[in-house]
């Protein structure tokens, strides 16, 4: 049944950046970084019941890392990809494991200290990063010999690489890991019973994040060309939240309906003026109190409700 | 005084009783017994207003209660002590009792004071500026009760008394409980324990999985003890 | 003779300055049922966790088939056997019935986060074992037209039932049921000690809580907790003409 | 297209409004309709920080925009065509100005563009107008060393190493003075702390006796403050983009003069200042109160608009689109872009300073255009001192 | 000249400490009466202050009008946010989750609605006292932090005789220890809760008030102040109001300590690893008190 479906999203996919403008398709490379990056924190925040605000953190690691190796380093951007995700795999290991002990509110502020400590490094260490002034200057991504100079090319690149890591999380979704992190989240006490080690299976999860974001990271860094801490602030860790809130945290197309969201919505509203923050936050908080599953997951509830309400026997219904 | 028909309520979707129906008289003790789960805690909760019946009506004194909020209801003269009694811990044992008076019901035919609440616990006194958490599970128990006095009910209810006490300060509580009906209050105990139950009470009901299955008249609580195949389907024995 | 699938010595706990649990002490043999009792509020719960880890006792120790426990977590004791269910049941509310039997499967299974991603065939193999036994668990009991409602949608008797099929599809050792009658009528309660019956035959070693004196008769062994103590253990029969017990428990 | 909310005369209106309710006399300005420009407007793109953390460099260069695009239009606009500054707001954010500019080149089809305010933000645009020689003038100095390898991307404030000289210039020639203590954020401060380190062997002179740090957005640095005041400087430097540093040094009691380096030559900082803005010393380019001659008609100009008085990034606003059509004026109107990139490659005079896009630095700006003024009650008084060659 | 320089820290440290702690108490007080963790607390601050100043400025009124008007702004913002935003959430059981997110949607609208409506501006309010400073040590503390320390104190003093002397205070407190025990002693909870809105968002446009004629106020100050408030909070113990003054304290003097002794530009690495290290290992706080479990 998914089938034709897919064939049309991707006929939808292929041919889309020939009919928008080159400013639409440069949202869409944007929409497609974010979407990797989301993932991550959609998996924390769908599937384990965790905020996460440091995903920033690692976006930026990602970022740092490729543009260091091929700028600095003079070092292929393969190589840059790949330090990005063990940095970031590896920082987010060492911090994951004492402070993911926290639940609740307690993890969020604490992911929230993550960012701010980083935030400042970035900063200080400008003998790494560049600070303020940052590292320009990054070349264009090859693949096979063909230069990615163009949104048009780096828009086919960047959603191919969502889509496999869509596909990665999807795997880890429906497996054995997604059964186990999806009963940690609803009942802690009941997966511990049943021999889930929920804290290894909290930091793994979060290490994951932290690939995808350092992933994201790279990605961002060859696309601009340019990368300096205005990129990574603490704006960027909320931003990286909403994406799955408001898509749906649970479902990855809600991921990319988040990042679409993130991307398109705030440029409509940008011709509003300074009104737009206003509209911004009244929709976050309206998402948030009448759509808790994000837009996807609201709209599968819809279908599903109206599915219950055709097929149901009398009595069963009704919630 | 109070009178409850049709009774349905649950949690959610779940729904717990199903069309209880019962009535206390004034000055009566009406005991309400049954096994672990068969939904006495949820009528007690449905009573006081922290669940809202789907069906049935509560009629306290020919006066509609069903969908009065609870904070609102105890001013029509009910009073209860939930099941593990409810207290604020972190609060003293003065503050607990206080927080009862100012809410109190305010010109019904009962009047406790501070005085009469000490007389009929004296450790009250003794503990008044300690914390409430500070205290035994028994002294818990009397201030609770002390503070639902203080709320000047005609009719209290009270939800397992006797849960993880002492006998001997079961005792102590069960002779002051049977003291209040003097002072013009009725009582509703909710109990696991036949035994404490029947020592105190005029009247009961059985309930199981969430119905009323079986009254026990004034005087029946021996004819009902003694019967094997009644005790069985309560006790399981 | 082999160690006991459990022996609890001189248990004692308090929180803050309330004790709840002093010197308890009784052993559960391996293959058998052992049997539970106290009035509320007499410390069965704190018991519980101490037994299964989520409480540490402030002193005396629980050993497992012979092994100190002390060092051992939650999860490990699940890893090596003993599984408990909770006195409200926990299910995974968000979760299908088949999904939710396959999560107690997973302790059957090792791929991790990597070869799930990847989809290996060792993963692939692991979730298509998972869900082999949440089939046989489905059908053992009873379970079929459930299969896909989410566990929200459950009575009380279901989720029993659910907690309880969920333990058993990662074949433990040692079952601690806290209360597994509560919320379940006469003829479910018969069902529910007909299947601990065989789970026992099968050689399933259970220890008990209830208040369900029906159900406690197939307990080989019935332990009395009263304040923090053990007052008496023996049979259920012998319990019930215990005067101490009669008292305090049965109220009579 | 009904895009743009408001049209331009209404627009400043608006603003002005708006900063009436601040100054609480209402100012009402009737626009002139001489010799109006008429027919299919030429547009220019400009990202500018309107909101965010840079917007006290992108509000005041958003006024100098417009009323620079007023003047050009009532003065008969390019070739008898209006223009049109298309304004959009980058929030302070890279990526936001990265698509934005994306927008007005690609899809607006923009002849030019103006802005952004920060220097990540001008990277992250440069990389789209500089492939396309897309003539491209910003409010602000070359900082970043890929800057350089852009031809088309010039710079109308100096660059870092000439604002650290001229900083350097008042504390050696002016006060003559030895020992200097700095006190900067982690920002602007330390790109200008970078440059300073590294001009500072051209003043053998001047030891930095103190170098302080404090965070962007910090609320208090009075610690830091007394860190600078405890090695005894004979004048301390502030370089930052908010009060708070100000503040600090007056409640340290630090006595020495302060200087302090353009980025806080705002009067949005010298608000934020409030009374410790007395007395600082800052080498800037337009003193309001008591401009240049050649400064004159336009800070006139700008009173009359928005009864307000101008700095330099209103000026440098207004630089901007002069320079911006004078060049589309210079070229046939099917130039191609390179060929209006390539005529700004020329010495320009400004309202801020006098500019040559041929050097280097993409601006040409010497230390000698630099004023020096010193806050006095909240005004800026035009101090003598000048850097001679 | 450096124990001078240690002074001024200390100092330096005790100011910005209690302004930390302002914005700490509120947090504790909703966090306490609902729990939640508001992370719009900050820009109730940014309210408070705002709202004041324009009181002021826009309509002439005298400072201590002004400032009772931004006070009672304060109260009636955190009326509105309990009765128009928590009831629903909590009318439909949301968990922690969409309740810090709700806050950060209002924070982010509050924000964006301080800067639409009033600009982008540095708002400051005139000092309490004189604008000078005092010296000790040859240190200096401005003489209004010395009154905001003071206004500090006689605020914990009368949050300490509100919530344990008075009914009302004592039936808040009842509420959000045991809502269903308070219920039943015929209290309206949900009453209490909108009430403890009203107390945090009185808080909050306090410690704005107080702030302001030492930090001008801009419209996107107020997540700095959330942030540093939260630490305060954290580090005394999130379910004591007190203890944010203890942790507010400790975190200034973490900071300004840091500055002299480590490096300033570490100072916020320092200030959140220390928040970092107390949240893990002591996770109820200094001052705060374990919940006890299980039994």
């Amino acid at each position: 049944m998914r089938r034709p479906w897919l064939i049309v999203l991707v006929v939808v996919w292929a041919l889309l950046p020939w009919v928008l403008g080159r400013h639409h398709v440069d949202l869409l490379v944007f929409a497609a970084i974010y979407t990797i990056a989301g993932l991550g924190v959609g998996l924390l925040l769908g599937h384990c019941g965790i905020v996460t605000l440091a995903q920033s953190v690692f976006y930026a690691m990602g970022a740092y890392a490729s543009a260091i190796i091929t700028v600095n380093l003079k070092l292929p951007a393969s190589l840059g990809f790949v330090v990005g995700m063990i940095a970031s795999g590896v920082i987010a290991l060492a911090l994951g494991w004492p402070v993911l002990r926290l639940t609740g509110f307690f993890l969020a502020v604490a992911t929230l200290a993550l960012a701010m400590i980083a935030n400042a490094l970035f900063f200080e260490w400008d003998w790494l990063t560049g600070g303020t002034v940052g590292i320009g200057a990054i070349p264009k991504l090859g693949l096979f010999g063909f230069v990615l100079d163009t949104p048009l090319t780096f828009y086919y690149f960047a959603w191919v690489v969502a889509a496999i890591a869509m596909l990665l999380v999807h795997n880890l979704v429906a497996g054995r890991t997604g059964l186990a992190m999806r009963g940690m989240r609803d009942s802690l006490d009941a997966a511990r019973v049943l021999a889930i080690d929920v804290h290894g299976l909290r930091v793994t999860i979060f290490v994951v994040c932290a690939v995808l974001g350092g992933v994201s990271g790279s990605l961002f860094a060859h696309y601009t060309g340019y990368v300096s801490v205005a990129s990574f602030t603490i704006d960027k860790a909320i931003l990286f939240l909403l994406i799955p809130v408001l898509g749906g945290a649970a479902s990855i197309p809600g991921v990319v309906v988040g990042a679409l969201f993130i991307t398109f919505v705030p440029e409509l509203l940008s011709k509003l003026g300074d009104f737009h923050g206003i509209v911004f936050g009244l929709a976050l908080i309206v998402v948030v109190i009448a759509a808790p599953h994000g837009i996807v997951g609201t709209i599968r509830q819809w279908r599903k409700r109206a599915l219950d309400e055709s097929t149901a026997t009398p009595g069963e219904a009704n919630k | 005084m109070l009178e409850i028909g049709g009774l349905d309520a649950g949690y959610g979707r779940l729904t717990v009783l199903h069309d209880v129906a019962f009535r206390i008289g004034d000055g009566e003790i009406v005991a309400l017994v049954g096994a672990n789960g068969a939904g006495k805690t949820t009528l007690v909760r449905a009573l006081c207003g922290l669940i809202a019946p789907t069906a049935g009506r509560i009629i306290k004194d020919a006066f509609d209660v069903t969908r009065v909020p609870t904070h609102e209801r105890m001013r029509t003269g009910i009073a209860v002590v939930l099941e593990n009694r409810r207290l604020w811990g972190e609060l003293t044992v003065r503050e607990n009792l206080r927080l009862a008076e100012v809410n109190a019901r305010q010109g019904g035919k009962v009047n406790f004071t501070l005085a009469d609440v000490t007389r009929l616990f004296p450790i009250i006194a003794e503990r008044q500026s300690s914390a409430v958490e500070l205290l035994s599970g028994g002294e818990q128990q009397m201030v609770a009760i002390a503070r639902a006095l203080l709320m000047q009910p005609d009719l209290l209810i009270m939800d397992e008394p006797s849960t993880g006490l002492a006998p001997k300060i079961v005792k102590e509580i069960l002779g002051v409980i049977r003291g209040l009906r003097d002072r013009g209050i009725s009582l509703l105990l909710v109990e696991q324990n036949v035994g404490i139950a029947s020592e105190i009470a005029d009247r009961g009901y059985v309930m199981a999985l969430g119905r009323i299955v079986h009254e026990i008249v004034p005087g029946g609580w021996q004819s009902f003890l003694s019967d094997e195949r009644m005790v069985k389907a309560y006790l399981g024995d | 003779m082999t160690a006991p699938a459990l022996d609890v010595r001189g248990i004692g706990h308090a929180f803050g300055g309330l004790t709840v649990l002093t010197n308890v002490s009784f052993e559960v043999p391996a293959g058998r049922i052992v049997g539970l009792i106290g009035p509320n509020g007499s410390g069965k719960s704190t018991l519980f966790n101490i037994l299964n880890g989520f409480l540490v006792p402030q002193s005396g120790s629980v050993m497992m088939a012979g092994n100190d426990t002390r060092a051992m977590s939650v999860e490990a004791r699940s890893r090596v056997g003993m599984v408990r269910t909770f006195q409200t049941p926990r299910v995974f509310e968000h979760l299908s019935v088949q999904d939710n039997i396959m999560v107690g499967a997973c302790k059957l299974t090792r791929s991790g986060a990597l070869s799930n991603m990847l989809s290996l065939p060792r993963a692939r193999r692991d979730l298509a074992l998972m869900r082999e036994v949440a089939e046989a668990v489905i059908e053992r009991f009873g379970l079929q037209r459930l299969r896909e409602v989410p566990a929200a949608k459950l009575t009380s008797g279901q989720r029993r039932m659910l907690e309880l099929a969920r333990a058993y599809a990662g074949k433990p050792q040692l079952l601690l049921l806290d209360e597994p009658s509560s919320g379940l009528n006469t003829a479910e309660v018969e069902a529910l000690g007909k299947w601990l019956q065989t789970f026992n035959d099968e050689g399933m070693t259970l220890l008990l809580v209830s208040h369900d004196m029906q159900l406690m008769n197939i307990a080989s062994v019935v332990n009395v907790l009263y304040f923090g103590e053990i007052i008496a253990s023996g049979p259920m029969a012998e319990m019930q003409r215990n005067p101490r017990v009669r008292e305090v428990y049965l109220g009579m | 297209m009904a895009r743009r909310w408001m049209g331009t005369p209404a627009r400043a209106l608006a603003v002005s409004a708006v900063c009436a309710l601040f100054t609480t006399t209402l100012f009402t300005h009737t626009p002139s309709h001489a010799q109006q420009a008429t027919g299919e407007p030429i547009k220019i793109g400009a990202i500018l920080a309107i909101t965010g953390p840079g917007a006290g460099l992108g509000v005041p260069t958003r006024n100098g925009v417009l009323l620079a695009e007023k003047a050009v239009n009532a003065a008969g606009g390019v070739r008898g065509r209006p223009i049109k500054v298309i304004i959009e707001d980058d929030a302070s954010n890279p990526d936001n100005a990265r698509t934005k500019a994306n927008a007005l080149v690609h899809n607006e089809k923009v002849v030019g563009l103006i802005g952004p305010s920060q220097v990540a933000q001008i990277v992250a645009a440069g990389a789209i107008t500089d492939p396309l020689k897309l003539p491209h003038i910003v409010p602000a100095g070359l900082s970043v060393p890929v800057e350089r390898d852009r031809k088309c991307v010039y710079h109308v404030l100096p660059p870092q190493d000439l604002n650290a000289r001229a900083l350097m210039e008042y504390a050696a020639n002016a006060m003559k003075i030895k020992r200097v203590g700095v006190l900067h954020d982690s920002g602007y401060g330390n790109v200008v702390m970078g440059a300073l380190k590294a001009i500072s062997s051209s003043y053998p002179g001047i030891e930095f006796v103190a170098i302080e740090k404090f965070e962007i957005g910090a609320t208090d640095v009075t610690t830091q403050a007394a860190k600078v005041r405890a090695s005894n400087p004979e004048a301390v430097m502030v370089i930052a983009t908010s009060g708070t540093p100000f503040r600090a040094v007056k409640q340290v009691r630090i006595e020495v003069p302060v200087i302090a380096a353009i980025g806080s030559s705002s009067y949005e900082y010298v608000k934020a200042m409030g009374e410790s803005a007395d007395n600082v010393i800052i080498p800037e380019f337009l003193v309001g109160e008591d401009p240049l001659p050649d400064q004159k008609a336009f800070v006139e100009m700008y009173r009359k608009e928005y009864n307000l008085t101008p700095k330099n990034f209103e000026a440098a606003g207004w630089d901007l689109v002069q320079f911006m059509v004078a060049a589309l004026k210079a070229t046939p109107a099917d130039a191609k872009p390179a060929e209006i990139c390539e005529w700004l490659r020329r010495p320009h005079k400004g309202v801020l300073a006098d500019y040559d896009f041929r050097d280097a630095d993409l601006t040409g700006m010497k230390l000698t255009s630099f004023v020096y003024s010193k806050l006095i009650k909240g005004q800026y008084t035009r101090l003598p001192f000048r850097v001679s060659k | 000249m450096f124990s001078s320089l240690v002074v001024q820290a200390i100092l330096s440290g005790v100011t910005n400490g209690v302004i930390y702690a302002l914005i700490g108490m509120g947090i504790a007080v909703i966090y306490k009466g609902s729990g939640v963790i508001n992370a719009a607390q900050g820009e109730f601050s940014l309210i408070g202050a705002v709202v004041a100043v324009f009181a002021m400025k826009a309509a002439g009124f005298s400072y201590p009008i002004a400032f009772i008007a931004g006070a009672v702004f304060g109260i009636l913002l955190g009326i509105v946010v309990d009765v128009v935003l928590v009831r629903p959430m909590v009318r439909r059981k949301a968990d922690e989750d969409a309740f810090l997110l709700l806050t950060i949607g209002i924070a982010f609208a509050i924000s964006a609605g301080v800067l639409f409506f009033a600009g982008r501006d540095y708002f400051t309010l005139p000092s309490i006292g004189s604008d000078g400073v005092a010296i000790v040590f040859d240190a200096t503390i401005r003489y209004h932090a010395i009154w905001v320390i003071v206004a500090c104190a006689a605020i914990v003093a009368a949050l300490r005789f509100f919530y344990r002397k008075t009914s009302f205070g004592l039936a808040m407190m009842a509420a959000s220890i045991d809502a269903d025990g308070a219920a039943t002693t015929g209290i309206n909870v949900a009453a209490m809760r909108t009430a403890t809105y009203g107390m945090g968002g009185l808080l909050g446009a306090l410690a704005g008030l107080l702030v302001a004629p030492i930090v001008p106020i801009s419209y996107y100050m107020g997540l700095v102040l959330t942030l540093k408030g939260f630490c305060a909070a954290m580090i005394g113990g999130l379910t004591n109001p007190m203890g944010a003054i203890v942790g507010g304290i400790i975190l200034g003097l973490v900071e300004s300590l840091a500055i002299v002794f480590i490096a300033s530009a570490y100072k916020d690495v320092v200030a959140f690893s220390v928040l970092l290290v107390i949240m893990i290992l002591v996770p109820q706080g200094i001052l705060g008190r374990r919940g006890r479990k299980g039994g």
